[in-house]
């Protein structure tokens, strides 16, 4: 094998076959090596919540990885190609310079709207695919929330582990986990920063956030308009995750989801409803 | 003799099939000089060691016509594209180009087994069982050959201890080149009616070259181009018509061994 | 109670059921590894096999398994470098077969030789022109992509993937799968086409042995083409099994169908070269080494059929029904010739190996037959049931089907 | 540089010498080395190690001598072969031969006496001393002596050797001792013709070297019943020697190894030899092919007024009802009278096959009368006069008990029998014996160095010395033109515990004297004798006896693989003789012999096969084979095991049996499976199947009673066992 075993030659047979044989060795170990340094990196780089949610986005079923243009009308058909973080996407700039969407709380909306299906969700916020509201406050912090649905999803929460003050979030990282009736779940976190300050279930807002890096932090979020569409697909969503088992349970069309879904169908294979619905394969 | 080269040498065998009766004293020296061990109790045609074995053939016709031959069939020493050396994953099978000779090395085998796929003549074996001699009769071994541990194939090497010896032998006189008559495989030893010739084939004047030239001669599957070394020797057509499928075919008999 | 474990969103049996399941395969298993470990323990006097038929049922059964096997390498090699994304549905499924057929063949192997300590020896003191060199080191390099293909799936498990080193290393290593996947087909094609050569060189066994194409007999080449042959069968009819079993659909029937026709086209191409190479055999090869062909099949239950049953009925007929779209898009065409071309591959291993060795080449010695030992189907059993145990582990708890989610809920 | 040991340096400086290690083929090379050394693992068998030795000496597993020279390690020999230019065997031996240095390691080996329990399949082995069985032996015999209750028989199965002469002379004097020999024993086949001619003829050879044509009775003539010298000579026209040989033609209801070798076969019905004799010497006699001078002046019964003679027997045996008796065509019946007489000179050999039984008595007459009538007895024939090898007058002072067969004594009638060298000699169907034996009362104890044979049918075994442990005398060989004696000296060393037959009888006898001293005292009256030439093993050439300086170095040439032939004599001219014998029904006898009224009124019951056993000389046929025996019986198909029966294809068919499959062959006497063999050379209508032992490669852990298909025998049945009936069933 090596020039100083026994038997090895000098002659092309050998010098081919076992420098064909190092090679794929090499490529390999290297391949092997550069993975394992890639994801050092990522370590120091900070970026593992970044890498968690792109990979649970990658296992997203497609219909749930749909553009937010898609479901707005603007497109028939799309994927998002970014994990739903638009603030470096440059269709979405596309779309926008096409249709901009008028700024919550302006525009042709009306006050009600801020009722949709019975659910409260309420113009002067943004509002992030994983369920969650950001509201900026006066002071230039940001104040996330669970929106009406996802509460209402949850249910009465169990345990609820919140993050430390100081710590940091981002885009689609974890923001807090809470475990109901045996499973976990983690809220993706809709915007990235320092968490300056903590809430609860009771409270208005989960957390204080302030945010990091330029304007466009908020981009990446649905806004006024958009939200009817994308509410109407997530309890679409729903309805399905509810009747896939055959629970019975039905959202009927304009039916408002109840306080407390998981009491309300104790049966349903709750665990799933969560992933399916607060994007955690 | 010059004793400063030492020409390379070809060993080969000639049988003389119109003299062997089949009575096994071969295969017997050979177990003995080789120390290839007893049988086990379940051990049967198939699956046993016998480097040498000698067939009991006939040319098919019925009772009381029958014409019976016995051919010794041992590893053919294949010159050419020797069929077991290429496959061998490991160097265990190797062609001394000093003698010709195909070498097993059975401390290096692993036991696939796939050289015995490989050789057209069956003439390898494999250690079914681990190598057990009766009480005592690891005395009686001959210090000469390292026995075999199981799970490794063995073949006839032309007895290569005795090769060692005369080469031993050689030395001790000061030369390279062995004396022809110190160097008899045990079957050649052995044959109570002299059927086997053993030498040099490459020198002219052995009796082995002589007879491997006569029109008596004949290989056995010579047509795989493998060049065996050793050649068989028969007078009787129906005998001879047995080395080639294609020519036992020419005859109308059917052929069972 | 293992529901934690279980991929969100996927719906699992009970796991009393699952333990019902793999409680009789569990058993199985044991029973192998007793046969096995006899094996190893007594020696290989416990098989059946002989001086004659020094190889059997194992061999057998590695040659099968690795062609099935073969899927994970083509699968790989369609998805990563031709960029075949429709396969990405069944590109798990397929890793874990391979794994399974392979690291069985590699078990099986090493029961299989006689020392098998000594089996690093082949990598220490190669001989380069052998062709089990090949097979192995290409095996064992394969073997080692596969496990570092199935790694990812693993570490994406519900639980192993909260821990966030795991899931970034499994993050990064996916990323270069298309350098595994490139490494594998080449590997893949070399073992492949050296399991066959194991054979086509075998001059002395002329039912064997085939002409050189380059430094290759020809054997090399149809190994590699038949193997392309049934890799994709074995996945689609392992996932059509699956899908029964578990009463889903797991894979769109598109899918189902391009496996079908990957199939069928391999082996249109390699029955092509096939025959030919048949027929080169019957007529120049074995002759000229004086060896009438006719007798081959002249001899027990070795008739002629064989070979008809290899080229037409198992070859020709299933590749021309997959050929067909309308006919491969019916699960009753499309399932029973998937199961026909493994059918082909399978008789040509058993061919190859079997009848090989239980021909005659001396004129006096008498076509033998074999059966193998309790020992030797335990061994096989063994791989059997460890390939249905791992798989089933698999698939109850890793994501290997990520249409799943997609297909049990209609959007 | 002030060099401080701290832990960290240590671990530095050893981490440093790792890693420059690497870089050096040091590791590897080990690496290499170790792989070689882990493959000799413990459980492997080592090879002896020590000095190198040659040894010489002579075989004496059968009576042909052939001269051994061992390798030896230690002292203890590792490898036999053949004494180059030895007269017996020049440089070559026999299977056995060649493994004879094994058979002190036989798995059923004997170190210490031993008293036998029969089981169902199995026998259990319990320790006695030998005292105790010596004082049991000289019990019996006193009683056998005194109160006349049953005779003193002993079965030697090598007959010929000095140390019989010993047990001759001892049983005569004991007076109710018996001699017994087995009754193939070649020692009979000579009384045939001694009463024919009515004195002792003396000793006879055959001359192979004069004949052309020999003519075999299903004798293993090409098989291990000469020398491996004469073999060879009879076989050296085949291939390109371009030398001389004998025509063999051989007669045989088997396709025995000779009859495959044989220039001719021709199969005969079983037991029909004495009619093919009958018939051959019709021609002779009806064509006139033989000296009429001769047989005219010497023949008392060739043709008689009044009273049935020679040539009225012969004169029933015309060729065809000669063809209707044997299935011999009546053209190969003439055509080979025609041959024997026109390529002369010419042999016929009766004998028979050492597993399969005696021919017969009146056989073996009728074989010596075609002999007589071919001149083959004559001064010119190949049949010669040899002198009895010299031996002490002490020898047989005393007289000597005469040779008898163990047919020819009546039944129950041995008190003790004795059995020496019971692993030798042919194989002999236990039910012969036993019906001897006086039942339940009689002692029967075996000398043997194994527990084998017949050995396991006694009450008691001393062990006696293993080949090449014992030291012993080689008699004369059958097929010998002149005398010869050669002694097997030991080359191993004798296992405490052992006794040699001589300590044994010396001890029941009282008599002093070591077998040494006999086997010297025999060497010295041969040296005293001034006749012959001695080969010397060390020089490879023979010397005149009487170049020889003394007694003491004929001894040592003698034990060091040397051979003492004697001169050849001119053949004394043929007395007067009776073809038929002198017994007062010989005509009869001999009429009933070659009509066969044993074989020809039973009926052909369907089912019934005639089973054709047979043995194998140059296996000894007796009880000891080397453990490695098992590549020719179980390794290779080469011998047949005696669990094989061996058919033809039509008679396979016949009997609804298949080629591989199992077969189960029953008589009264008993059952026993057999493998199913077919050969399409076998003659239709019989199972040929061997008597040798099997091999025993291994030690079990019981020992297992040998199942031979000559427990089938019914004993009554026949005088001999050459061709027995059993049904056959499809097991």
């Amino acid at each position: 094998m090596l020039p100083w075993v026994y038997e090895f030659r000098w002659d092309a047979g050998h010098i081919i076959f076992l420098g064909v044989f190092f090679s794929v060795l090499i490529i390999i170990a290297s391949t092997l090596m550069r993975a394992l340094m890639r994801a050092i990196g990522d370590f120091k780089n900070r970026r593992v919540d970044h890498v968690m949610w792109e990979v649970a986005f990658e296992d997203l079923p497609e219909p749930a990885r749909a553009c937010r243009h898609q479901l707005s009308g603007e497109v028939a058909h799309r994927t998002c190609p970014n994990e739903f973080d638009c603030r470096d996407c440059v269709s979405h700039e596309l779309f926008l310079r096409a249709n901009p969407v008028p700024p919550a709380g302006t525009g042709p909306q009306a006050p009600e709207e801020e009722q949709l299906f019975g659910l409260s969700f309420p113009l002067d916020r943004y509002y992030d695919r994983g369920h969650t509201w950001v509201k900026p406050a006066a002071d230039g912090t940001l104040l996330v929330g669970l929106n009406d649905l996802g509460t209402r999803l949850l249910g009465s929460v169990e345990n609820i582990q919140l993050p430390e003050i100081g710590s940091t979030m981002h885009v689609h990282g974890t923001a807090w986990q809470v475990s109901t009736r045996g499973a976990d779940t983690r809220i993706l976190s809709p915007v990235e920063g320092t968490v300056v300050d903590v809430g609860g279930p009771g409270k208005e807002w989960y957390l204080k956030v302030r945010p990091e890096g330029n304007g466009d932090a908020l981009r990446h979020l649905l806004r006024g308009a958009e939200i009817k569409p994308w509410l109407t697909r997530e309890l679409e969503r729903l309805q399905f995750a509810l009747s896939e088992d055959g629970v019975g349970m039905s959202l009927a069309d304009g039916g408002v989801p109840v306080e407390d879904l998981p009491r309300s169908a104790p049966k349903a294979d709750w665990d799933a409803v969560w992933g399916e619905m607060f994007l955690e394969a | 003799m010059d004793q400063t080269t030492v020409k390379k040498s070809r060993y080969g065998m000639a049988i003389d099939l119109d003299r062997c009766t089949g009575c096994g004293a071969c295969l017997i020296a050979c177990a003995v000089e080789n120390n290839v061990s007893p049988g086990q109790p379940k051990v049967n045609e198939r699956n046993g060691t016998t480097w040498m074995r000698v067939f009991e053939v006939q040319d098919g016709r019925p009772f009381p016509d029958a014409q019976t031959a016995f051919i010794p069939m041992m590893c053919q020493q294949c010159e050419v594209e020797t069929p077991c050396v290429s496959v061998c994953p490991q160097n265990a099978v190797e062609v001394d180009p000093e003698t010709g000779i195909v070498g097993q090395i059975p401390q290096r085998c692993l036991g696939c087994r796939y050289c015995m796929t490989a050789c057209p003549y069956h003439a390898r074996y494999y250690n079914w069982w681990d190598p057990k001699w009766p009480d005592g009769m690891e005395k009686a071994l001959n210090p000469d050959v390292a026995p075999r541990m199981r799970g490794v194939v063995e073949k006839c090497n032309f007895c290569h201890g005795r090769l060692h010896e005369a080469r031993a032998r050689a030395a001790a006189q000061g030369s390279r080149q062995i004396n022809p008559s110190d160097y008899i495989p045990a079957c050649v030893e052995a044959c109570p009616v002299q059927a086997i010739a053993f030498g040099d084939l490459n020198d002219e004047s052995t009796d082995v070259a002589l007879l491997a030239r006569s029109e008596r001669a004949f290989r056995f599957l010579a047509r795989l181009g493998t060049e065996t070394k050793v050649y068989y020797l028969s007078g009787r057509d129906w005998v001879r018509r047995l080395a080639d499928r294609e020519l036992a075919r020419s005859k109308k008999e059917t052929l069972h061994g | 109670m293992d529901k934690l474990l279980i991929t969100r969103g996927v719906q699992r049996s009970p796991f009393w059921k699952f333990i019902l399941w793999i409680l009789p395969w569990a058993m199985l298993l044991a029973w192998g590894l007793y046969g096995a470990y006899l094996c190893l323990a007594e020696g290989l006097n416990q098989t059946n096999m002989d001086n004659r038929f020094a190889f059997g049922l194992w061999i057998y059964l590695d040659l099968t398994v690795i062609a099935f096997g073969a899927g994970a390498f083509f699968t790989g090699f369609l998805l990563y470098i031709l960029k075949r994304h429709e396969l990405k549905s069944v590109i798990n499924s397929a890793v874990v077969l391979g794994l399974i057929c392979y690291s069985g063949a590699i078990v099986v192997l090493m029961v299989d030789v006689g020392q098998p300590l000594r089996a690093w020896f082949t990598f220490w003191h190669p001989n380069v022109h052998s062709m089990l060199t090949e097979v192995t080191f290409c095996l064992t390099l394969y073997l080692t992509v596969l496990i570092l293909e199935y790694a990812p799936i693993v570490m994406k498990n519900r639980q192993i993937r909260k821990v966030p080193s795991y899931l970034v290393f499994e993050f990064n290593l996916h990323k270069l799968m298309v350098v595994f996947a490139g490494v594998g087909a080449f590997l893949s094609f070399f073992h492949q086409g050296s399991l066959g050569g194991l054979y086509g060189v075998l001059r002395g066994r002329p039912f064997a042995f085939r002409e050189d194409l380059g430094i290759w007999p020809s054997t090399f080449f149809l190994f590699v083409l038949s193997a392309m042959a049934a890799g994709p069968s074995f996945v689609l009819l392992t996932t059509w099994l699956v899908e029964k079993l578990s009463k889903k659909r797991l894979v769109k029937r598109e899918t189902m169908s391009y496996l079908g026709k990957l199939s069928g086209v391999m082996l249109i191409i390699y029955i092509l070269f096939k025959s030919v190479d048949t027929l080169i055999w019957i007529n120049s090869t074995s002759p000229s080494s004086g060896f009438p062909a006719f007798e081959y099949y002249d001899r027990a239950a070795f008739g002629t059929w064989v070979l008809f049953a290899e080229v037409v009925l198992f070859g020709l007929l299933p590749a021309l029904v997959l050929l067909r779209k309308k006919l491969r898009e019916r699960m009753v065409w499309l399932i029973p010739s998937a199961v026909f071309v493994l059918a082909g591959v399978a008789l040509n291993r058993f061919v190859l190996t079997i009848q090989t060795l239980a021909l005659p080449t001396l004129v006096f010695d008498e076509f033998l037959s074999y059966m193998p030992s309790w020992q030797e189907v335990a061994t096989f059993s063994m791989v059997i049931a460890y390939g249905v145990l791992l798989y089933s582990l698999s698939f109850r708890y890793l994501h290997l089907f990520p249409q799943e989610r997609e297909l049990t809920q209609p959007y | 540089m002030p060099l401080t040991l701290t832990r960290r340096n240590v671990l530095k400086f050893v981490g440093g010498s790792i890693a420059g290690m690497m870089v050096t083929p040091l590791p590897w090379k080990l690496l290499d080395d170790v792989a070689i050394w882990t493959q000799n693992g413990p459980w492997i068998p080592k090879v002896p190690r020590g000095p190198i030795t040659t040894a010489f000496s002579t075989c004496a597993l059968c009576s042909a001598g052939c001269g051994i020279q061992a390798r030896c390690v230690n002292t203890i020999p590792y490898a036999l072969s053949g004494i180059r230019n030895h007269p017996a065997n020049n440089g070559t031996l026999c299977p056995s031969g060649v493994a004879g240095h094994h058979l002190a390691y036989h798995p059923l080996r004997l170190k210490s006496p031993v008293q036998l329990f029969r089981r169902e399949e199995t026998i259990e082995v319990q320790p006695v001393s030998s005292e105790e069985i010596l004082g049991k032996i000289s019990a019996a015999v006193a009683i056998s002596r005194n109160a006349g209750e049953g005779t003193l028989a002993l079965l030697d199965q090598r007959p010929g050797r000095s140390v019989s002469l010993f047990y001759r002379n001892q049983l005569a004097m004991h007076g109710r001792g018996v001699y017994l020999v087995s009754p193939t024993d070649p020692i009979l086949i000579t009384q045939c013709l001694d009463e024919m001619v009515g004195t002792s003829f003396g000793p006879v050879g055959y001359n192979l070297e004069r004949v052309r044509t020999v003519l075999s009775f299903s004798a293993p003539v090409l098989d291990g019943w000469g020398t491996p010298v004469q073999t060879s000579k009879m076989l050296a026209h085949r291939g390109s020697s371009g030398q001389k040989g004998a025509r063999v033609i051989q007669i045989d209801s088997r396709y025995s190894r000779s009859a495959q070798l044989a220039d001719q076969w021709i199969p005969i019905k079983p037991n029909t030899e004495a009619a093919l004799a009958f018939g051959l010497a019709h021609v002779l006699l009806r064509e006139g092919l033989y000296d009429k001078a001769l047989i005219q002046s010497r023949a008392l019964d060739f043709q008689t007024k009044g009273k049935h003679s020679y040539f009225d027997l012969v004169g029933r045996f015309t060729p065809d009802h000669t063809a209707e008796c044997t299935g011999v065509s009546r053209d190969v019946i003439v055509a080979t009278a025609r041959a024997l007489a026109a390529q002369g000179p010419s042999l016929v050999i009766g004998d028979g096959d050492s597993g399969g039984g005696p021919l017969g008595r009146e056989a073996e007459m009728a074989v010596w009368g075609i002999n007589i009538l071919l001149g083959a007895l004559g001064s010119n024939g190949a049949i010669v006069h040899h002198r009895a090898v010299p031996a002490p007058k002490e020898f047989s002072a005393n007289g000597l008990s005469p040779v008898q067969g163990v047919s020819d004594i009546p039944d129950h009638s041995i008190g003790v029998l004795l059995i020496d060298a019971s692993e030798q000699g042919d194989p002999l169907p236990w039910s012969l014996l036993e019906r001897k034996l006086i039942p339940d009362q009689s002692l029967v104890v075996a000398f043997s160095p194994t527990l084998t044979g017949l050995a396991q049918h006694t009450h008691y075994i001393i062990p006696t010395p293993a080949h090449l442990e014992a030291l012993t005398d080689v008699p004369t060989m059958l097929s010998s033109a002149t005398g010869t004696f050669s002694v097997s000296s030991p080359l191993l060393r004798r296992p405490e515990g052992t006794m040699d037959a001589r300590e044994i009888m010396g001890k029941i006898f009282e008599v002093e004297g070591t077998l040494e001293e006999l086997l010297k005292q025999r060497t010295s009256a041969i040296f005293e004798s001034r006749r012959g030439r001695v080969f010397k093993a060390s020089t490879g050439s023979s010397v005149q006896l009487t170049e020889l300086g003394s007694s003491d170095e004929l001894w040592a040439e003698l034990t060091a693989g040397g051979m003492w032939m004697d001169d050849p004599v001119r053949s004394k001219p043929l007395p007067e003789f009776h073809f038929m014998g002198r017994s007062p029904a010989a005509y009869e006898r001999m009429l009933d012999a070659g009509e066969g009224i044993s074989s020809s009124n039973e009926p052909d019951a369907p089912r019934k096969i005639t089973v054709l056993p047979y043995g194998r000389r140059a296996e000894v046929g007796g009880a000891q084979l080397s453990p490695l025996m098992t590549k020719l019986y179980q390794e290779s198909g080469l011998h047949r095991s005696s669990k094989v029966a061996v058919l033809n294809p039509a008679t396979a068919k016949e009997f609804n049996v298949a080629n591989g499959g199992r077969g189960t062959l029953v008589t009264e006497r008993g059952t026993q499976e057999v493998t199913i063999r077919v050969d399409g050379a076998v003659m239709p209508g019989v199972a040929e199947i061997a008597v040798s032992p099997e091999p025993v490669g291994q030690a079990g852990t019981e020992i297992v009673q040998e199942q031979d298909i000559l427990e089938l025998i019914v004993p009554d049945q026949a005088p001999t066992w050459r061709a027995f009936r059993a049904t056959l069933q499809k097991a």
